[in-house]
């Protein structure tokens, strides 16, 4: 597995770093694997272009596929409303941190403790730090993100990766989920 | 000798022989602040010592549990270290993470907390050097009667004139050392006490911005509790560059009155420019509203490149550390003031400003210290003067050719955009500046916080920032805004009329802006927030950066908001309070609401008039561009007096939330005053501690935390229009907790009935009553009394 | 109310009448420390500011300058990071990697002074509760007219009773709160004016430790600078486990002072065992012999395993934060009793000591948190009685096999070690003791300092620290020692005797092991050091952690250290000042040479006597396991002393060195006062700061470190031949800096005249003055006078 | 080029890695350019095993092989005599690094300024900080360390790796030093 540093340069963890995502079975066999998991979005979803699209679609893709619960931060609300998608739970990012961590939290769709957070689209520094609150407090879940940009303090990250590379995987990953992840991580 | 040889006395001699013989009846007290007329009953805890507020604060963390957000998985405190505190792991003193961040938070709150105290240590001894020992404390003349609304609540005194602040600093300062000894290894270990700590120390602070701002109110003639208070220059734009340019840095105004004063008395108040940065520069209006204010501390390194100014002169806080190399740069003299922040220069207090002045401008010397105020503003004039004519003619701007040819040298490597704070895209600027389109550049300049660490990554040495503000040199030309200067305290007749309208909900919220806007937009997010929350009419109040960020806004007339808005303490005034200590005002407003309006008590009173406040006053702050170890205490002062502050996306940088649980239905009981019940009040204020991540998310935020268990029905349903239709608006749809924060059908708003009683349809909910509210409990035992 | 109204006060008054009427000549003096009949004349800095002493920093920091080793490439100090600072890169606030390392350094020595003067204040607070405000202060009855050295040098005062002390702590809380804003983001940002606020702070922790120090000795009746101060017990073998055993753990000893009161009220003396861990144990010594200790810091993870406490109470500083838990893990009750470490209890203050009783015994509460000395000892004591006898049956100890078994889990993944502070070979221990063979794990236990980070890394959860506790079970059954107990000041006549030999060179140097040696093998190192230093009859000071440890020692006689010398401040004694505070009286003898001996003024003549004692007092500290922040607080008190101080290994994680270049001639001049030139004196003492990085790569630095401009050639000659000869045993060579140290002939030890006539005709050495030394220069003006 | 974590595990340096040390060519290269290297050695030189021999056996060969000025540290300097080098120059590691920071100072063989500094055996934080020093603050020169734990702060280090490849990594470097180093490191 490749090495992977911090997007933001200084932005250095620790020892626990995050397992780089090299191919896109590795997150389908991780998102395939949990059970209660919930995706939350960040409102750069809606401003980030890749390809065509914005992040925000391939994540709303994402969800519909394996009907994952959505958080919906910031302001991206409007967005998926724009996009046909009104289940959404409407929390801050933090809040949303704290209430993952709790064991006793049945998630934004009341099913159950979450045990995967898939996180995308907020902005970096947020995201390292909801990110390293999770991590270091929330030991029963795992944590996933999916931007192009190495987080250090998920349990998976792309590395930093180029657009054209993350649509590839992003495709991938959206397409396929649901079919047995084979991989090992 | 110590200045306490000379602190207030009382004596009282009933009878007494010469020469010491028979004394009866001698009464002396030293320190004794409080006037001998002042009736009000003494509250349990005077001087609290570090935990006599504990119990209050566990009510609140009890509620608003800390949700930690390790900024680093190590400790590296003391040479055990580093050690590795991931997860559930312990350091080699026992402590676990928790702890450890909690610990972080104590110590920024104890370097916030010491930088103020300190600084209102300086003016203290400075007011009383230039007023005198007995110049009376008079933040507003006859309009205000309370005049130190958090020296009363905290220490139980009633300070009357400057030497009375001496006594509140020593306790202060014993405080703040005793605060600090806890975050040393093998000392405290409960989160939770640490945080009880965290928010000792904000109101430490607080009383030390008091402090602070009283003792220059009173000594300088600054506007006295005035609504009306000038409105002065704002924004590069505005200096005249064919005059001499003084520019001050920092927080410690002595040397720009020292630099204005001289002025006046030679007849040069017209022939130069007085321009500042940061706090000192609103301090400086306040003094004399000829000063001009160039900018928030973001503006250092675009201001000082431009090479307008002559002389530099700096004191305390917030000043670049590399302020003297960049005036070096644009070989404009240097002068640093405070004993604080020397920068390696020659100490030249006890030479003659001739010698000076001679050094200075002879270029023999770049820089030097001068720990005179007095003869600091003079050399500073003296050598303006002198240097200014030759400097004309040198003033470089960087053409769009020199720019192109410069950014040819990227390779874009994009380090420069890995180190920028705000991930802004220097790279494709770079690229686009190459082919000649300077536009993308030019538009970072709105975004750039002015950190300059994108040139230090660069490893082709290009002078990134320098590019961004040359390829905008025409926008900053047009940086001409102006800004209500700080108008000082609120006064009494304008909280008893707000106090009324606070709770029957004419009045939706007090919202502070307060900090400095360091994020990319952060600037333009706060005016917009700020207008958006005056056109609503809550009261808006702001200090220091955030004021100036303010400022520096247009309406479509072209207006700026201190022109468009009030600067009374009303609804729909934007009340600019000051620079940042004067943030004490605007604390002191919400205690002010349970004194002058709700007639309690404050003499030492802490945990009943926070309890009042948290439940009644709907204030909420806003530290957008969260940043300093000052924002942190000033933070922790709101807290403590159970005021949530919303803090922008670097907030999360500050190593914690405090954060309620709407869903946790137990939380939100409150005693009934009334019946003595314990009533299901709904999570108003939902949180404490919340950092948005854009500013739709805020304003939502903001509009549902002003709510509170006391609203009358009819404020009640002012609050949840201004909640239900910014979220509409922003996010997109009705907040799915309405349920919670209405009790009574009169809660709802009229305009929203249809759907809002289908909402509670669909919901479990139940009329339910409205409390007397509050959540201390009377049966338990007070806090110890001690100290 | 505050302490403040309190303060002394000096009333004059020479006529006046009744009902203040008509009053003349009133002199009222509040805070007047100095006794009226204090006739020395008052230097230039009393009560310095930051910036006073600026000037004397400077001349030590020219010559000693730092070499920075960051222990982080970031800064993380507020939200605009963190900030990478490698090589020349600087932060968004502007810093240099330099000043952010002088920066973290100054914090660290803020929060030990902060830590040392806030548990003075709480001396002094229960002093005069106990004492009475005009206890007199009292070190040594007539034996010591210098009452307080560093108070007199500092502050220009003469404290004559505890009330006296309050004023003191004013001012270096004010100090304290000053220096902290510095480290304030946007303060300094020179890395030399931050060293010099960094010796601000050291210069004022000293302060802090001497209040601290008189404040006790006076109110409690410790040994009173009596070199026969009586041997009392050390080590875990010492207990008597059938009795029931207190622990008390921390710095601030009135609980257990009032834990022996009451033992002694109840006639319980003999019936209960009051054990200690750190400068807690050894001030409860000096207040009753009968108390043992136990061992430094490092103890307190085998000692609370051991099960043998059936009471912990812990105070403030050093105490594992998991100190309650490990107190839970054994069903030990539990008491915390400082506001600066409550550890997240139920504050039972105010409840009776029945009811606290009955929660502890009953197991309802496994701790409380009593900020009432009286009662938490009262508490402690019941409550030991009562559970004691149960706990006696289930007291566990850890048995071969069991070992054996829980070993048989290990990976050999190595983590533990690599988590080790001391890279201990855990795994191999727990290879051979899964094998049955135990000695390897048993031997991990002289150099394991028990802080547990192996175990919080294992991932197969072994209680790694245990079993290798376990496995030396021997080994503690014979930690049966004695420690001379803390006889605080030395006598002026004392001084008196040994300025003749310490100049003459009779006594080759003064050196003082101070801190905790929290270092693999770190206790015995300083334990053979301080030996071998005092068979060559230098005079060896010791305080705290490092006492204990020197106590930890036999010869081959079997008998300790303090056995075998005596305890007097004279050649080839060994002087066990106290606890941590009392390090203050090594300060103080230094100064109390030039005071006693020299007869040189002290009174706010910082920088005369600093000057006299780096260029004539042969003092070096050793802090070999340097660990927490009082630590660098108290090396910075000697550095600005010009005393240098060697630290172990670890102690290059203070981030920075203060290192002399003796390569560099120039650095070593001197002003000779007898003719006015300027002579090379040599690299001595060379550093003010170093690392060593082993005990003998240590005694060899500190032999040379005792050489000083003033020697006379006696002197130098003595000092010369134990340089060379420990050199030669520990280097295996003569060093090759001889040549530097030699000045005239004279100067040759005899014994190796041949040798060195040798060296010395080969290099360029010439004979020069020996001079009347100085770095002050009568020049230049004296700092400002401020504050 | 294989990832490495500081041996102590919380050490964690920052943004500045070395670069691992993966073949003995790589460290040849490196010795071979320099024009004026010094060689540090600690303490634990004298005590640490490689098969039959010391540590320090083959840092003197090296020093020998390639005639490099020797710094001894600690007490190191009385083994260096046992081995028959008399040549070392004595002094605290710290005071070396301060020196050897100095871009004037000459050296401990007075030829002229260290352009490369090769460490070993000093205690691991001990060998960490002193080479944090030089890397921010010697800017015009490089470190190697020859130690078998990752020093993170240094210019080249090896992995954590065990003795025995340590050992043929060093007999490697020791043997064949002085000949070109063709590895581009
Ligand atoms: S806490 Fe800060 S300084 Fe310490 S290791 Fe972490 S990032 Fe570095
Ligand atoms: S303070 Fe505690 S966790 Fe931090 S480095 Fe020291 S021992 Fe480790
Ligand atoms: S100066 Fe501006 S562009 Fe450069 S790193 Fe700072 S915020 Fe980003
Ligand atoms: S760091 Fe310099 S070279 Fe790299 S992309 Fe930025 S401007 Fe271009
Ligand atoms: S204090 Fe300065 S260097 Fe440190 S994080 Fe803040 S801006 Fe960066
Ligand atoms: S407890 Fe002992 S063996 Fe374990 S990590 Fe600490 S020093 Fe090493
Ligand atoms: S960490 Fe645990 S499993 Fe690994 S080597 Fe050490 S004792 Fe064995
Ligand atoms: S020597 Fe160190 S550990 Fe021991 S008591 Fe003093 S400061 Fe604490």
């Amino acid at each position: 597995m490749p090495a992977a540093d911090p997007w933001q340069t200084a932005e250095i963890a620790g020892p626990k770093k995050a397992s780089v995502i090299t191919k896109p079975a590795m997150a389908q066999a991780v998102i395939h694997r949990a059970q209660h998991p919930v995706l939350i979005i960040g409102h750069y979803a809606a401003t980030i272009d890749i390809g065509e699209r914005k992040l925000v679609d391939y994540l709303l893709d994402l969800a519909r596929a394996h009907a994952i619960p959505v958080i919906a931060t910031g302001h991206v609300n409007r967005t998926l409303k724009e996009r046909g998608y009104t289940g959404a739970v409407i929390m801050p990012a933090v809040e949303a941190g704290h209430r993952i961590a709790d064991p006793c939290w049945n998630g934004p769709d009341g099913k159950g403790p979450c045990d995967l957070a898939i996180i995308a689209g907020l902005p970096y520094p947020m995201e390292w730090t909801l990110l390293s609150g999770l991590k270091h407090f929330a030991p029963y879940m795992k944590t996933i993100t999916l931007d192009n940009t190495y987080q250090p303090n998920a349990n998976w990250s792309f590395a930093n990766i180029p657009v054209k590379e993350w649509q590839e995987n992003l495709e991938a990953i959206t397409v396929t989920i649901g079919t047995e992840g084979q991989t090992d991580v | 000798m110590l200045p306490l040889t000379e602190k207030k006395i009382a004596l009282t001699i009933k009878e007494m022989e010469s020469g010491l013989g028979r004394i009866r009846d001698l009464s002396i007290s030293i320190g004794k602040l409080s006037a001998a007329d002042w009736t009000e009953p003494e509250g349990p805890t005077p001087y609290p010592s570090l935990t006599a507020l504990r119990t209050w604060d566990r009510t609140l963390l009890s509620r608003y549990q800390p949700f930690y957000m390790p900024f680093c998985d190590l400790c590296c405190l003391c040479t055990y270290g580093k050690c590795d505190l991931t997860g559930t792991k312990k350091g080699a003193c026992g402590i676990t993470m928790p702890a450890q961040q909690s610990r972080t938070v104590l110590l920024s709150a104890c370097i916030g907390a010491a930088t103020h105290t300190s600084h209102a240590r300086e003016l203290v001894t400075y007011a009383i050097k230039k007023a005198g020992r007995d110049c009376p404390i008079n933040p507003g003349g006859n309009a205000i009667g309370v005049e130190a609304p958090i020296i009363r609540l905290v220490c139980g005194e009633k300070p009357e004139i400057l030497a009375d602040l001496e006594t509140v600093l020593d306790y202060c300062e014993s405080q703040i050392t005793a605060l600090l000894a806890v975050t040393h290894t093998g000392q405290e270990g409960d989160p939770l006490d640490f945080e009880s700590k965290v928010l000792h120390a904000g109101m430490i602070d607080h009383v030390g911005m008091e402090v602070a701002d009283l003792a220059q109110i009173s000594a300088l003639g600054y506007p006295k509790a005035d609504p009306d208070a000038p409105l002065v220059a704002l924004g590069m734009g505005t200096v005249d560059t064919t005059k001499p340019v003084i520019l001050v840095i920092g927080h410690n105004v002595p040397p720009s009155v020292a630099i204005i004063d001289y002025l006046h008395n030679e007849n040069l108040s017209d022939h130069v420019e007085v321009t500042g940065i940061c706090c000192t520069s609103i301090d400086a209006t306040r003094y004399s509203p000829r000063a001009k204010i160039i900018g928030p501390m973001s503006w250092q390194l675009r201001y000082i490149r431009s090479g307008i100014p002559d002389v530099i002169v700096v004191d305390e806080q917030c000043i670049r550390t590399d302020a003297l190399a960049e005036a070096e740069a644009i070989h404009a003299p240097f002068i640093a003031t405070s004993e604080k922040n020397c920068l390696g220069l020659p100490d030249r207090t006890n030479d003659t400003a001739d010698a000076i002045v001679t050094d200075l401008v002879g270029g023999k010397l770049a820089g030097v210290l001068i720990l005179d105020p007095e003869k600091a503003g003079e050399v500073a004039v003296r050598v303006a003067r002198t240097v200014a004519p030759a400097r004309k003619n040198v003033r470089a701007s960087t053409d769009p050719a020199t720019i192109r040819e410069q950014v040819t040298a990227c390779t874009q490597c994009r380090l420069c955009q890995r180190a920028c704070p705000n991930d802004l895209k220097i790279p494709q600027g770079m690229k686009a500046a190459g082919a000649g389109e300077l536009s993308l550049l030019a538009g970072l300049y709105e975004t750039c916080v002015g950190c300059g660490r994108c040139e230090q990554a660069c490893t082709k040495k290009i002078p990134v920032h320098s590019l961004i503000v040359a390829a905008a040199a025409e926008r900053i030309k047009n940086e001409k805004f102006v800004i209500r200067t700080g108008r000082g305290a609120i006064q009494d007749i304008e909280i008893r009329n707000v106090g009324g309208p606070i709770v029957l909900g004419e009045i939706p919220g007090v919202i502070g802006f307060v900090g400095c806007a360091n994020y990319a937009n952060g600037g333009k997010e706060v005016a917009e927030m700020s207008v958006e929350f005056a056109k609503r009419r809550y009261i808006v109040c702001t200090s220091g950066c955030t004021a100036m960020s303010i400022g520096m806004y247009r309406d479509e007339e072209g207006k700026t908001p201190y022109e468009q808005f009030p600067g009374s303490f009303s609804a729909g005034g934007i009340v600019n309070v000051g620079s940042c200590v004067a943030n004490a005002h605007i604390a002191g407003a919400t205690i002010k609401i349970a004194s002058v309006f709700a007639r309690r008590n404050l003499r030492g009173n802490y945990a009943e008039i926070a309890d009042y406040v948290h439940n009644r006053v709907g204030a909420v702050g806003v530290a957008w561009g969260a940043m300093s170890q000052k924002a942190a205490a000033i933070a922790a002062g709101f807290w403590r007096l159970g005021i949530p502050v919303v803090v922008g996306p670097h907030g999360t940088k500050y190593r914690r939330m405090l954060l309620g649980r709407a869903d946790h239905d137990a939380d939100w009981y409150v005693h009934d005053q009334r019946t003595g019940e314990d009533v299901y009040a709904g999570p108003a204020p939902e949180h404490l501690f919340v950092a948005a991540e854009t500013k739709e998310e805020a304003m939502v935020l903001v509009a549902k935390l002003c709510m509170r268990p006391n609203d009358t029905t009819r404020g009640r349903a002012m609050k949840l229009t201004h909640y239900i239709d910014l979220s509409q608006r922003n996010l997109g749809t009705i907040p799915d907790d309405i349920p919670r924060y209405v009790r009574t059908t009169a809660d709802i708003p009229v305009t929203l009935k249809g759907e809002i009683t289908r909402i509670l349809a669909q919901s479990d909910w139940k009329e339910r009553p409205i409390p007397d509210p509050t959540l201390l409990s009377r049966d338990k035992p007070s806090p110890p009394k001690e100290r």
